[in-house]
């Protein structure tokens, strides 16, 4: 039955095919995965990617094709099955329990035990040591809850390390997290590599595929559509496999702002967060705000848009002072804001699309004095078609693709033009060309007069839009600098300016 | 000041009955200058025990005892006599028989049931159909009144009966499960509501389905129920006198403690009264239910 | 072709040798089956067996009955699936028509209030407790379970305080005929039970403020971030429940000419069994009042059924639990 | 230093003119508070209250009445509050306590089975209806709501079957003799529910599939991941809330020296809402014995002080509803 190919050590799939109802997710895809190699898989949102790999790591069932782990047929039926077997998932959506302590979440399922009793203390011992590991220091007893996007990602790391893993999957472990962060999860792969374990990495960071992959592989719709086993790769030829027709990046400049005032910001601040925070925005002005994650950009740009308080300061829009006390009057205003946690604050996953995008705008929705399901599912579908939506707006939304779940996000808040608009991490988990049909809106919507603010952990992106960055640093501001005043470098220094002001100590769960 | 207080231990305070019997009560201990502890149990005997303790913990005198229940009466019923408590019970009594009582008071539910139905039968002309409405399954007065009309039921072999559902008292399910049986059964003759509640229920169903010639009888002897005999609504209760045993109750609880309690009888049966449309006009809620069932 | 081709693998899948025909009618079947809502599958199931079963169950009078018969549990339950579909829940409907019928009675015996007054004061003391709850769940941040809860107990304590336990009796003439009146052969009990599902689910699905609720129980940071003012709809949700369960106290205080302290006590758990076997989740964001119409009826008609056929009382609940498991378990959206 | 300013600030907040002393003495206060947990804050304030109210509220014979007054309660609570653990809810816990009285008090009886072993049925009675809620809201994807209210249901049910609606009473002596029996002047169903609370606080922090039990509640999926076998913990965890109900009713039955089928039935809200009151929330994943203990405590010294004041039954709800209330706003954690 199996050829002689079985007989190496590695993860063979062949023919895996997954189907939902009528619609087919994966169509018969082969690949194999052999030890100390790191397998780059790049696709577009909905290519399937995720689906590959939650059928390696058990988590879902295949509808068809078979597996062969190290000579051995492989068929987990649930995800321990898989970690017996010693293929671990870092999940792409971050899956921890915030109510359970760190080390708690890291041993969950397998506690260590003495005496009869669970072992907290060796369990603290490891976390600490697999955290260090990681470089970061976090109490190993405190709450996930409070702690940012990216120490939750480098736990959810931790997690799958301390299983010992032969296999290991990252599925776009870097997502929300900055190049600091980032490197320190390159440095572990380089370290597992070495190992012995056979790695897979999904990114849509290019850079990062053409830097750790020895092996790539490109889904699209479901097929494998591409694979290099020689490194480098060019990556306009990724790129170009990833959409399937040749594709240009275009590194347009902004075109200029207005001269008018849209917002003013004066003295923002909240006890314990942030403060001192002051700027102008002029229509069709881009303000990025850089800084390193935990900087607090999210916080100020929640109490600009009414999400949090804030305890000082002032904002003005079109000169008429703003009392965003919750986000409604923010909106009455006109500032939105699309958050930076899609799924928890952004979206309803189990609601249809099209209600989705209607729901802040349903108060014009009414004729009559009702709403029609009609009026509904046309605004989605107008919404979908001017933003290239790929899915259906009739069903939730949970089950589209990540990239298009963040199209729907952008589109819901752009029913009726805002006078600012904030998006806080724009593009996590988008791939190349929704990443660039975002750009491009954010530049039209400048150039129809908005002001925006964008939030950015990618220097490069907060770079290549704005037309002024706002650097903070330990929730103070530390700088405003001229697009041309603005380098990685700069950036950079301003990123860490205050650093000293705050103390470096966790804060106690 | 060294008067000791009397406990008050009853089923619970929604009931007109237990409402009546506490109006009693409280009227006797104003006649003879005793202060009463009053505890309702909403109808749990588990609660009742508790209160029983509770009441026994602030060392009253003696012991008024409503129970639930007769058959987790004797739990109540021995606390109090360990920690010395003479006890007079009203209504129910520990059913095994276990425990001292000073004496107990009580309307004879079964046959007030089986004359009750032996009434209503021969209304009937000794045949036809009828339902009965029981209250809670389980409960000593469903069980009793159960009882009664089986023996009733006994003695005349043409009285079918069609439908037993259960009302649990209350008024509102008496109404929907007699529409029920009406329903299946039109040509129902009479419903022994094991309560006056449930026999207004009863009664106001048939009146909704046309059927004013069905006959309705119940037990308890409520104002309401009286002044719907005397409309014709309804055609019988046995009228049970809580506020006299109530009053009772509580004087011979003082006798007791001022130690005059030799020639209280064991057991003290209180008929109840036969009240139908012929002799309604006669009898006055207040001689049954106390002052207080006048503006009810 | 493909059509075709869906009904020999659906054939094949029953593991029968069907020949071609037979496949097809399985498969009409099974899409007419597939297209019958959740739980209206266990309803029509319990009417087949009752009417196979009792000659009387399918009569006008027999269906009219059961519509009057559930009619204040359907009026509760219409506040009730509101709440839960805001992810909340309230323990204190049956009190809260207790206390309104209470007061109503009670104000016009003993105070010689003008009955129409005393009705609308009624009413407000069902729109005040549900008020009072909105504002401990919402600005009071304490958990709707809790919160009700003592309202619950509160009220109850209230409905036996004012007349010191006792019911009241003798309410007018021409309202107590409300209970009676009959509009084209129609209790009057069933067009407001009727009305009120059609009001409502028009404001669920048609009104702004209605459909925030969907949102509000999918998630309520989402809700808020979209500019809905969750706390403000959220009271007025809990205001609604309170208003409808004044409303259900009114027409069993018709219909049985007297206003009982305790009546309601023991409805509410039936009352939230009715919107949970419509289809509604009690972790909120779904449910709707067709499923809870329908819930309503499963239990009505199995309540009815039973007394028509006579089952003993102490079987009864076990029948109806076991038909709760059965019409659930064919609500095929629930099993997800 | 920073100590300093912060009871200075404190002061300042209070909007009082302090001396710095007069501050001091205010954040000792405040850091007090702080520390205790929530629940118990609003414990503390009741129990001053009474003992303030009423001589005989502190003494040992009435702390041993709130104790056993609360047994069955509390043993039914820790069940009830491992379902609410995980998110999933047991309305069936009256019931069970029931059907398992019933049973064994009908085992023994009426077929003359040695009542060891009726008992053993007894509460293998329990347990196998906690193994069908668990199944049933597991494997059979029905609400826990709906599928607990159906095997209520049907048990109260086969409560009142058995003996056709009768109670049972005459259990051996030395059976009855366990309800009064003191272990150095602690009766032993004060014992009994102390034990059950301890060991269960045991199990939950300190073994894997105790501790599984936040995880399933937080987040089933994620514990699920985990390579948690959430299925068979919710059965478990069903099965140990049934098997604790059979207890209950075993102490009742010794208490009470009888079986009554209908025992237990309005325990059902005040066993969810000791567990709610101590903390619990009822979406799952927070709580635990402690805060589930204080809370039945609370309701357990309600009652009781109520008793031991004379305060009116009809008036008591009223005081309960709004101490609730208090208690619980006092928990700053439940203000989240
Ligand atoms: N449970 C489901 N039911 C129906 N369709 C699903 C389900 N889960 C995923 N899909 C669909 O499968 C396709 C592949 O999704 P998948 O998450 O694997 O994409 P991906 O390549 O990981 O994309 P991204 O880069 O955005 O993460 C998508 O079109 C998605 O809508
Ligand atoms: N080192 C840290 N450890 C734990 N929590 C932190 C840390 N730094 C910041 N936080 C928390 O994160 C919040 C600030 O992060 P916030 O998300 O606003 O910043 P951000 O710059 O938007 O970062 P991100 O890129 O993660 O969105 C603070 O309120 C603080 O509670
Ligand atoms: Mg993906
Ligand atoms: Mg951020």
């Amino acid at each position: 039955m199996f050829d002689a190919a079985h007989s190496e050590p590695g993860l063979v799939c062949r023919k895996i095919v997954k189907s939902y109802g009528s619609i087919e997710v994966l169509k018969s895809v082969d690949l194999t995965l052999r030890p100390g190699t790191v397998l780059g898989l790049i696709g577009e949102n909905g290519a399937g990617k995720s689906t590959f790999n939650n059928i390696i790591a058990g988590v879902v069932a295949p509808s068809g094709g078979e597996m062969v782990l190290d000579g051995a047929p492989y068929a987990p039926q649930s995800p321990s099955d898989a970690l017996a077997r010693g293929v671990a998932l870092i999940h792409q959506e971050i899956r921890l329990l915030p109510e359970l302590s760190v080390a708690e979440n890291l041993f969950l399922g397998r506690l260590p035990m003495r005496g009869g009793r669970v072992d907290r203390a060796s369990m603290e011992e490891q976390s600490h040591a697999v955290l260090a590991r990681l470089g970061m220091r976090i109490d190993p007893r405190r709450r996930v809850r409070g702690l940012s996007m990216a120490r939750q990602q480098g736990i959810e790391i931790a997690k799958a390390l301390l299983r010992d893993p032969r296999y290991i999957i990252f599925d776009e472990p870097t997502a929300s997290l900055g190049e600091a962060d980032a490197a320190l999860i390159f440095e572990q792969i380089y370290r597992l590599r070495e190992d012995g374990a056979g790695v897979i990495y999904v990114s849509h960071r290019l850079d990062e595929i053409t830097t750790l992959a020895d092996h790539v592989a490109c889904f699209r719709d479901g097929n494998k559509v591409a694979e290099w086993h020689r490194m480098p790769v060019a990556k306009q030829d990724l790129i170009n496999a990833m959409v399937g027709r040749e594709f240009t990046f275009e590194h347009h400049a902004p075109q200029p702002s207005g001269d008018r005032i849209a917002m003013r910001v004066d003295g923002l601040g909240r006890d314990g967060a942030f403060g001192d925070i002051s700027f102008t925005l002029r229509q069709g002005e881009i303000l990025g705000f850089a800084g390193l994650v935990g900087a607090g950009r999210t916080d100020v740009v929640r109490a600009i848009a009414g999400a949090d308080r804030a305890d000082t300061g002032t904002i003005e829009v079109d000169g008429v002072k703003v009392h965003a006390v919750s986000p409604k009057a923010a909106i009455a205003a006109g500032i939105v804001m699309v958050p930076e946690d899609r799924k928890g604050l952004g979206l309803n996953l189990d609601r249809a699309a099209a209600a989705n995008i209607t729901l802040p705008w349903e108060r014009t929705l009414q004729r009559f004095g009702m709403i029609r399901p009609s009026d509904v599912s046309e605004m989605g579908g107008a919404q979908r078609d001017r933003f290239d939506i790929r899915g259906r707006m009739g069903l939730p939304v949970g089950s589209m693709s990540g990239g298009n779940q963040q199209k729907v996000l952008l589109a819901k808040w752009l029913v009726r033009e805002p006078k600012v608009f904030i998006v806080d991490e724009p593009t996590r988990g988008v791939d190349v060309g929704a990443k660039m049909a975002i750009y491009e809106i954010i530049r039209g919507l400048a150039a129809s007069g908005i002001a925006v603010i964008v939030v950015s952990s990618e220097l490069e992106e907060v770079l290549g839009l704005s037309h002024r960055v706002l650097v903070m640093s330990e929730g103070r501001q530390t700088g405003i600098l001229d697009r041309k005043d603005a380098t990685p470098e700069s950036v950079m220094a301003l990123a860490v300016g205050g650093k000293a002001v705050r103390p470096q100590l966790e804060p106690s769960a | 000041d060294s008067k000791p207080v009397i406990g008050v231990s009853v089923a619970d305070q929604k009931s007109l009955f237990y409402i009546a019997a506490v109006d009693g009560m409280r009227a006797a201990a104003e006649d003879l200058g005793y202060e009463l502890n009053v505890q309702a149990a909403n109808n749990n005997s588990r609660q009742q025990i508790d209160q029983v303790n509770n009441l026994l913990v602030q060392q009253i005198g003696a012991l008024v005892f409503i129970s639930q229940d007769s058959t987790a009466a004797a739990a109540g019923v021995k606390a109090a006599n360990r920690s010395g408590v003479p006890v007079i019970a009203v209504d129910q009594r520990p059913e095994t028989g276990s425990g001292d009582l000073v004496t107990y008071i009580a309307t004879d539910s079964v046959k007030a049931a089986r004359d009750l139905c032996t009434w209503m039968f021969g209304q009937m002309g000794g045949k036809g159909q009828i339902a009965i409405l029981k209250g809670v399954l389980g409960s000593t007065a469903e069980i009793q009144r159960t009882q009664g009309c089986e023996e009733a039921l006994a003695a005349h072999p043409d009285i079918e009966v069609v439908a037993i559902q259960t009302a649990n008292w209350d008024e509102n399910e008496a109404f929907k499960a007699t529409q029920n049986i009406l329903t299946a059964h039109p040509d129902l003759d009479a419903v022994f509501g094991e309560s006056d509640a449930m026999s207004l229920g009863a009664a106001k169903a048939a009146r909704q389905a046309g059927r004013t010639d069905l006959i309705s009888v119940g037990i308890d002897g409520f104002p309401t129920q009286l002044k719907a005999i005397q409309e014709g609504l309804t055609q019988a209760t046995m009228a049970q006198i809580p506020y006299t045993m109530g009053y009772m109750a509580v004087e011979q609880a003082v006798k007791v403690i001022n130690g005059e309690g030799g020639d209280i009888p064991e057991l003290q049966y209180q008929d109840a009264v036969l009240v139908t449309g012929d002799s309604v006009g006669g009898v006055n809620a207040a001689d049954f239910y106390g002052p207080a069932a006048n503006n009810m | 072709m493909s059509e075709l081709n869906n009904n020999v693998d659906t054939a094949r899948a029953a593991g029968t040798g069907l020949t071609m025909g037979a496949g097809r009618l399985f498969g009409v079947i099974r899409a007419v089956y597939g297209a019958i809502p959740g739980p209206l599958l266990g309803l029509i199931l319990v009417c087949v067996v009752f009417s196979w079963l009792s000659p009387y169950f399918l009569t006008t009078r027999n269906f009219i009955n059961i519509f009057s018969q559930v009619s204040e549990i359907g009026i509760m339950a219409a506040g009730a699936a509101l709440v839960i579909l805001i992810g909340g829940i309230d323990l204190s409907v049956g009190a809260v028509l207790a206390v309104s019928l209470m007061v109503n009675a009670w104000l016009y015996r003993d105070f010689g209030v003008p009955f129409v007054l005393s009705t609308l004061v009624g009413l407000g003391v069902g729109a005040l407790v549900g008020f009072v709850n909105g504002i401990l769940s919402t600005y009071g941040r304490i958990q709707p379970f809790v919160a009700t809860l003592a309202t619950m107990s509160a009220c109850s304590g209230i409905a036996l305080f004012v007349t010191n336990g006792g019911p009241v009796t003798g309410f007018p003439e021409w309202f107590t005929a409300l209970a009676t009146i009959r509009v084209a052969g129609i209790p009057l009990e069933m067009i407001i039970l009727v009305s009120v599902y059609l009001a409502v689910a028009f404001w669920l699905n048609f009104r702004p403020t209605g459909r925030a609720l969907y949102a509000i129980g999918g998630s309520e940071e989402v809700a808020r971030l979209s500019g809905i003012d969750t706390q403000k709809v959220k009271i007025l949700v809990y205001v609604i429940a309170g208003l409808l369960a004044a409303l259900a106290g009114l027409i069993l205080g018709a219909r049985l000419d007297s206003a009982h302290p305790t009546a309601g006590a023991g409805d509410l758990l039936s009352v939230i069994a009715v919107v949970v076997i419509g289809g509604a989740s009690l972790s909120g964001g779904s449910g709707g009042m067709f499923g809870t119409f329908i819930g309503l009826l499963i239990i009505g008609v199995l309540r009815n059924g039973m007394a028509l056929l006579n089952v003993s009382p102490n079987l009864q609940p076990v029948v109806i639990g076991v038909a709760i498991i059965i019409a659930v378990m064919l609500d095929r959206r629930s099993q997800r």
